[in-house]
């Protein structure tokens, strides 16, 4: 019985803590579609393909360069650039538009993309490996957890933090607040609010391409990453209430934790538990956990 | 009342496109399948385009109404009326169900409620296997034969005595449906959609009209999935699945929101477009995917609305653009 | 007025391209993939398969041959529909191939209530058991074969292996992969301490890598597939647990698996498949020299599965006929050598006896070239007794 | 003195610490025409919401004809005879002028709203009335004019017409002039004339002319609370008044 019980118990502590990564790796994933529509109430369902182009452009960058680092750099950097020209043609007309335009839209650029990846890649999915550095598992007792999940874990916050530092601390984010609010009144203050939205957009892209570079050597880059990630996203940031930081921090460790225990007791039930969990929460609270009304 | 279009115009242009589509389609299983998910999208049509509810549960009552109409159908012979009926009953209960407790929300979280509902169906379809047959689906739907009073019972064997029974309902729920959006209700749903607050203010219960007309596209969905589980004498899981409710949305669109034509025509465009292209590209879904955005941004009344200012330039009358949104 | 006449025009040209008007002395062969959609990376390769098996016959009893792709978008629903499409307006009556065993079912009943003839490679054991029929053939070994036929060798090869964990998708094809794993490892006398489900769609298997960790066992047994399967691998070797246990992915792709996961990853992993290019028989080196020389490419599973069933259909056409039940009587006990090695026809339940392999990932230095990526440790061909399979063909 | 049609009694409203309406107590009487005025800020609106049931009340109560209807629904309101019209046009854009109407009266019979099975025919709506109204609104013959097509003036009368269909005894009118070009005060003016022979009427009003000439009261609101109530002489003259509104355009 003591084997059992020690057994349960480095069990649960695997599930805690994977959890916890896990909902992190999730609030990464969340937290470009919270900024985006909380500074521009925008709703972006193409963010998943800007996840998965983030994951193949990481992967041809690391074919050609023979470098994980290049590859983990570009990812983001290209489909921030790629967001950046979306904006400027595509996005910005829709700022004014209802969420149901918004939503439509925005399927219709994710089949875009998802199928301009398929011509480009081919429809086998790709491979990447973690840096040498990174491969492996790092061990505390009994308790193995990969090099390369801590690293995302790492990179999660140290990213997380600096774009709260930016939006919270800095005037960027104070006039990008502002501007949302009242556009016409932030640009007679000669701040050049299209610029501004562009920015923000493509900040919260880049965090998707980032997301999509980190997990591709967990999950590989596939076209139809996108479409599993966006639902996560989604219900991450749902749960948290859309726009707040803190809520998709929140919404991204609880599905975390409820995804990693429930593989315990009912694996197959994990997508019908964390539906249900969203279900509640936006019953129960109607702007999600952190969100404003 | 309105200057809406007689009723009589509706009966002979929804005769005539039963009539006139196994001719102009491919093949008659194609012109079936258009007719069937004409009536889910004028379902979804209801909502979105007359109330303004954007629903991502569509697919939910199109594969419940698949797999009821299926199960009654294989377990019970009850034949063809009772199972429909049964169906319709199915989807609208459940359409009301999720109608009520969605519309407590608004905005996006509306929007994810239903998709969280439809979620959990596809994962619930999922996991009763011993019911739904699971990945696998339901095999061996039969279509019951029509048991009328006088008349020797019908069977609908062939594809295309199945058409015709398609053809039959789809132009009964289309000129019901043209009815409704033309009714007192109609125009109550018409003036949410356009301001719910003025709505409430001046005395409607704006959540019971909600609920109602989530009964009615629950209901026209339903039947649509019933037919098609009926039309492939199968009931796949895919119909419950997300991507079903996007092609809907997306046929919606397409056609043209506010106009019952608008939603056939958009389930005509898609399937033809969809069957024609995917055997000459594999990746013809970037089409798609570029035609919903440039009907979005440039085309917001679909190829209805196209049809109708091009029909109105052609006869060189074409007034105001105004004029026009009152005849959807 | 001129524009609708115009459009009429448009309209019955695209119909007739569509339609593929069929001469006397054409045959068409229909052609059942995934094109496009989530499976959309098969398809492209089975079109290759049975384009190259209609290139090499040239002509089957005097017909031009010609290839028409009907593609099922990843969803049985649609596939359901095109076929009964093609066969209500072009008497289709030769069909090969599926990805999903659902589309595998559904297409399977319309083309029997049409009397046609079906060939088709997938996995779910109802094909050629309950749900089996006359019209329908089956070329790829079922889950009882695919369990039998890798386990098997990993076990004989890894005395040492006592305990064992599963990792199974919950639905009918990981449930039956599931018995049969149970089935084998009770004879054996190995004890399976544990077992995961995971849904179809799901993408994170640290939880159900957890739980295999914690139960250390001598061996992970991955029961799933596809790309649900390269992401269990990839993240269970990030885990760590290739340097604690063996690892057995039962039902692989082959190739793509092995070039989706580069060889860092699936160095030592066993992998079973229903195909390896490497196969001496004769029937798959001149397969494989005509892949290399029309696509420059070494075949994957879809492309050489697709082949194969495509020279079944076309060779037995080219004996006795069209007439399906002709056809449908010869394939019936035939034997013949195909790429797998001697398979035959079972009359029974119409379930072909081909080979399964059993390979092991080869590390990066021990490639002999970019396409060497395993070493075929065995090929077996295990299937359940005909009486067995419950199949009554109607 | 005539009995009151409208009778509030303290009535509050909260959000959080701030009071929007702070034990606000006032009559209306029946037959007449009631102004309320105050700065921006002063809870104005807030009140009309109350009223109409747009938003819930804190505390308080709201007597109409003799029931208190406070924490009756919104929806439920016009039935008893409250109309509103909007500060901000709030009409059905795509729809005709008269469908408008018509929705507006129909309102009244909830049970009307749920007919699928027929089009909308001419008995659905009362025609004299809706004649009538058109015709005070001076809008005759624009029965089938989509109401976006209309003048920003034209809606604004549309929207007292709006709350005219539904044969209101009390009608809430929130700033009816706002926006409104100076030749199309005169009209809005002289219709609020006309409605006082059939229903009583409470008003909002930042503009001077139409408050002295139309109302018989007029109640002061600042920061939540009434400090001055009496004639439209009255109040002019009443320092509290003055100085509330000082740095405002009075």
């Amino acid at each position: 019985m003591r084997v059992r019980g020690s057994f349960l118990m480095s069990l649960y502590l695997f599930q805690t803590l994977n959890g916890l990564g896990l909902g992190l790796i999730y609030f990464l994933m969340g937290l470009g579609l919270t900024i985006i529509f909380g500074m521009m109430n925008f709703v972006n369902f193409a963010h998943g393909v800007f996840y998965a182009a983030g994951a193949f452009i990481c992967y041809q960058f690391i074919a050609w360069t023979g470098m994980f680092w290049v590859g983990l750099f570009a990812g983001p950097i290209v489909v921030g650039l790629l967001a950046l020209i979306l904006e400027r043609f595509l996005i910005r007309r829709l700022y004014a538009s209802d969420h149901a335009v918004q939503i439509l839209v925005t399927i219709g650029l994710m089949l875009i993309l998802r199928e301009s990846i398929l011509l480009i890649w081919g429809t086998v999915p790709k491979n990447v490996s973690p840096p040498e550095i990174l491969s492996g598992v790092l061990l505390i007792g009994d308790f193995a957890y990969p090099k390369y999940r801590l690293f995302i874990i790492g990179v999660t916050i140290v990213a997380s933090l600096g774009v709260w530092l930016l939006l919270e601390r800095t005037r960027f984010g104070m006039t990008v607040r502002a501007g949302s609010e009242n556009p016409i009144m932030v640009s007679m203050l000669g701040v050049n609010t299209s610029k501004l939205f562009a920015a923000t957009f493509a900040l919260g892209v880049t965090l998707a391409g980032l997301a999509g570079g980190l997990m591709a050597p967990i999950r590989g880059a596939s076209a139809f990453m996108g479409a599993e990630a966006l639902g996560i996203a989604f219900v991450v940031v749902v749960i948290g209430g859309m726009g707040s930081f803190v809520g998709a921090l929140a919404g991204g460790l609880i599905v975390g934790l409820v995804q990693s225990f429930t593989s315990g007791f009912w694996p197959e039930g994990t997508n019908v538990m964390i539906y249900s969990v969203m279900a509640l929460i936006i019953m129960l609270r109607p702007n999600g956990l952190f969100g404003r009304s | 009342m309105s200057t809406s279009v007689p009723f009589r115009v509706h009966i002979a242009a929804s005769v005539i496109i039963a009539a006139a589509l196994p001719f102009l389609v491919p093949s008659t299983v194609l012109a079936t399948e258009i007719l069937i998910f004409g009536m889910a999208v004028i379902g979804c049509n209801l909502l979105l385009g007359y109330t303004g509810l954007l629903s991502f549960g569509q697919a939910l009552f199109f594969g419940a109404g698949a797999y009821i109409a299926s199960l009654t159908a294989i377990h019970w012979e009850i034949g063809l009326i009772p199972v429909l009926l049964l169906t319709i009953l199915a989807g609208a209960i459940l359409a009301a169900i999720v109608g009520y407790l969605a519309i407590r929300r608004q905005g996006i979280y509306f929007v994810m409620l239903t998709l969280a509902f439809g979620q959990l169906g596809y994962y619930i379809a999922f996991l009763a296997e011993e019911i739904t047959g699971g990945e696998d689906g339901l095999l061996d739907v039969p279509r019951p034969p029509l048991e009328l009073p006088l008349l020797p019972d019908m069977t609908f064997a062939n594809d295309a005595s199945f058409y015709g029974l398609t053809a039959v309902i789809f132009v009964l729920c289309f000129l019901m449906m043209q009815r409704l959006v033309d009714s007192p209700l109609g125009s109550v749903l018409k003036a949410i959609r356009q301001n719910e607050k003025r709505a409430e203010a001046i005395g409607y219960q704006v959540r019971l009209y909600k609920i109602a007309v989530f009964a009615f596209s629950g209901a026209i969905t339903a039947l649509a999935g019933g037919l098609y589980a009926m039309m492939l004498n199968f009931a796949p899981l895919s119909n419950i699945d997300i991507e079903t409710s996007e092609q809907i949305l997306f046929m919606a669109v397409l056609g043209g929101l506010g106009s019952l034509y608008g939603s056939v025509i958009g389930a005509g465009v898609f399937l033809v477009a969809s069957d024609f292209f995917s055997e000459l590209w594999p990746r013809w879904m970037l089409l798609l995917g570029l035609f919903l955005v440039v009907v979005m941004m440039f085309a917001p009344g679909g190829l209805w609305h196209g049809l109708v200012v091009g029909f109105e330039r052609l006869r060189g009358r074409h007034k105001t653009s105004t004029e026009e949104n009152d005849h959807g | 007025m001129l524009t609708k006449g115009k459009m009429i025009v448009a309209a019955a040209s695209a119909l007739m391209i569509t339609s593929g008007v069929a001469t006397a002395a054409e045959l068409t062969i229909y052609n059942v993939a995934s094109v496009s959609g989530a499976f959309a990376n098969f398809g492209k390769q089975a079109e290759k398969g049975v384009k190259l098996a209609i290139e090499a016959k040239g002509k089957a009893a005097g017909m031009d041959l010609k290839m028409v792709t009907v593609d099922t978008e990843s969803n049985a629903g649609k596939a359901a529909r095109k076929v009964k499409a093609v066969i209500g307006k072009d008497d289709a009556k030769f069909f090969i191939g599926s990805t999903l065993s659902s589309t595998a079912l559904a297409v399977g009943k319309e083309v029997n209530k049409a009397g046609g003839i079906y060939i088709n490679g997938s996995g779910a054991d109802e094909i050629t058991g309950k749900q089996c029929n006359k019209s329908m053939f089956r070329w790829s070994a079922p889950t009882y074969g695919a369990v039998n036929a890798s386990l098997t060798t990993v076990l004989d090869r890894n005395p040492n292996i006592k305990t064992v964990y599963t990792i199974t998708p919950k639905y009918v094809f990981g449930e039956a992969m599931l018995e049969n794993a149970k089935i084998l490892l009770e004879k054996r006398g190995i004890k399976l301490v544990g077992n995961s489900y995971h849904s179809l769609k799901e993408s994170e298997f640290s939880g159900y890598i957890g739980q295999a960790m914690a139960a250390k066992p001598d061996l992970l047994l991955l029961l799933n597939f596809g790309s649900l399967a390269t992401n269990t691998i990839q993240q269970a070797v990030n885990f760590g647990l290739k340097d604690k246990m063996k690892i057995l992915l039962v039902w692989s792709n082959g190739i793509d698996h092995l070039r989706t996961l580069g060889p860092k990853i699936s160095e030592g992993i066993y992998f079973g498949s229903q195909y390896w290019h490497d196969e001496e028989a004769p029937a798959n080196k001149e397969f494989v020299a005509l892949s290399r020389k029309m696509f420059g490419e070494t075949p994957n599973y879809p492309m050489a599965h697709y082949y194969q069933m495509t020279k079944l259909m076309l060779d037995a056409i080219d004996k006795v006929g069209t007439d399906p039940v002709k056809i449908r009587a010869h394939l019936e006990g035939l034997s013949y050598a195909g790429i797998t090695g001697d398979e035959m026809i079972r009359a029974e339940d119409h379930q072909v006896e081909k080979y399964f392999y059993l390979l092991e990932g080869k590390a990066k230095a021990d490639m002999n070239d970019d396409d060497d990526l395993a070493a075929t440790l065995s090929k077996k061909k295990y299937f359940l007794p005909t009486s067995e399979t419950g199949c009554v063909l109607g | 003195m005539v009995e009151a049609l409208l009778d509030v009694r303290n009535l509050t409203k909260r959000y959080g610490d701030f009071h929007a309406l702070n034990d606000v107590t006032m009559k209306v009487e029946k037959g007449s025409v009631h102004g309320v005025i105050g700065p921006n800020g002063a809870g104005k609106t807030t009140f009309f919401h109350c009223i109409a049931g747009t938003t819930p009340s804190s505390d308080g109560e709201i007597v109409f004809e003799g029931r208190n209807i406070e924490g009756l629904p919104q929806h439920d309101r016009p039935g008893l005879g409250i109309g509103r019209s909007f500060q901000v046009n709030s009409l059905f854009p795509d729809l005709p002028v008269i469908e408008n109407l018509r929705l507006a009266s129909q309102a009244l019979e909830p049970i009307h709203g749920f007919i699928f099975w027929r089009a909308v025919v001419h008995k659905d709506i009362d025609q004299r009335r809706a004649e009538s109204v058109l015709h005070r609104l001076g809008l005759d013959g624009e029965e089938q004019t989509l109401v976006r097509a209309l003048s920003h003036g034209q809606q604004r009368l549309l929207e007292v017409g709006m709350a005219l269909m539904a044969q209101p005894h009390l009608i809430l009118l929130d700033e009816p002039t706002s926006g409104m070009g100076v030749d199309d005060v005169p009209k809005m003016i002289n219709l609020i004339k006309g409605l006082r022979e059939e229903c009583t009427i409470l008003l909002i009003e930042h503009n001077i002319r139409l408050v002295s000439e139309v109302c018989d009261t007029v109640t002061v609101l600042q920061a939540g609370a009434v400090i001055a109530q009496g004639t439209p002489e009255h109040i002019s003259q009443d320092e509290h008044v003055k100085s509330a509104y000082l740095g405002e355009e009075l």
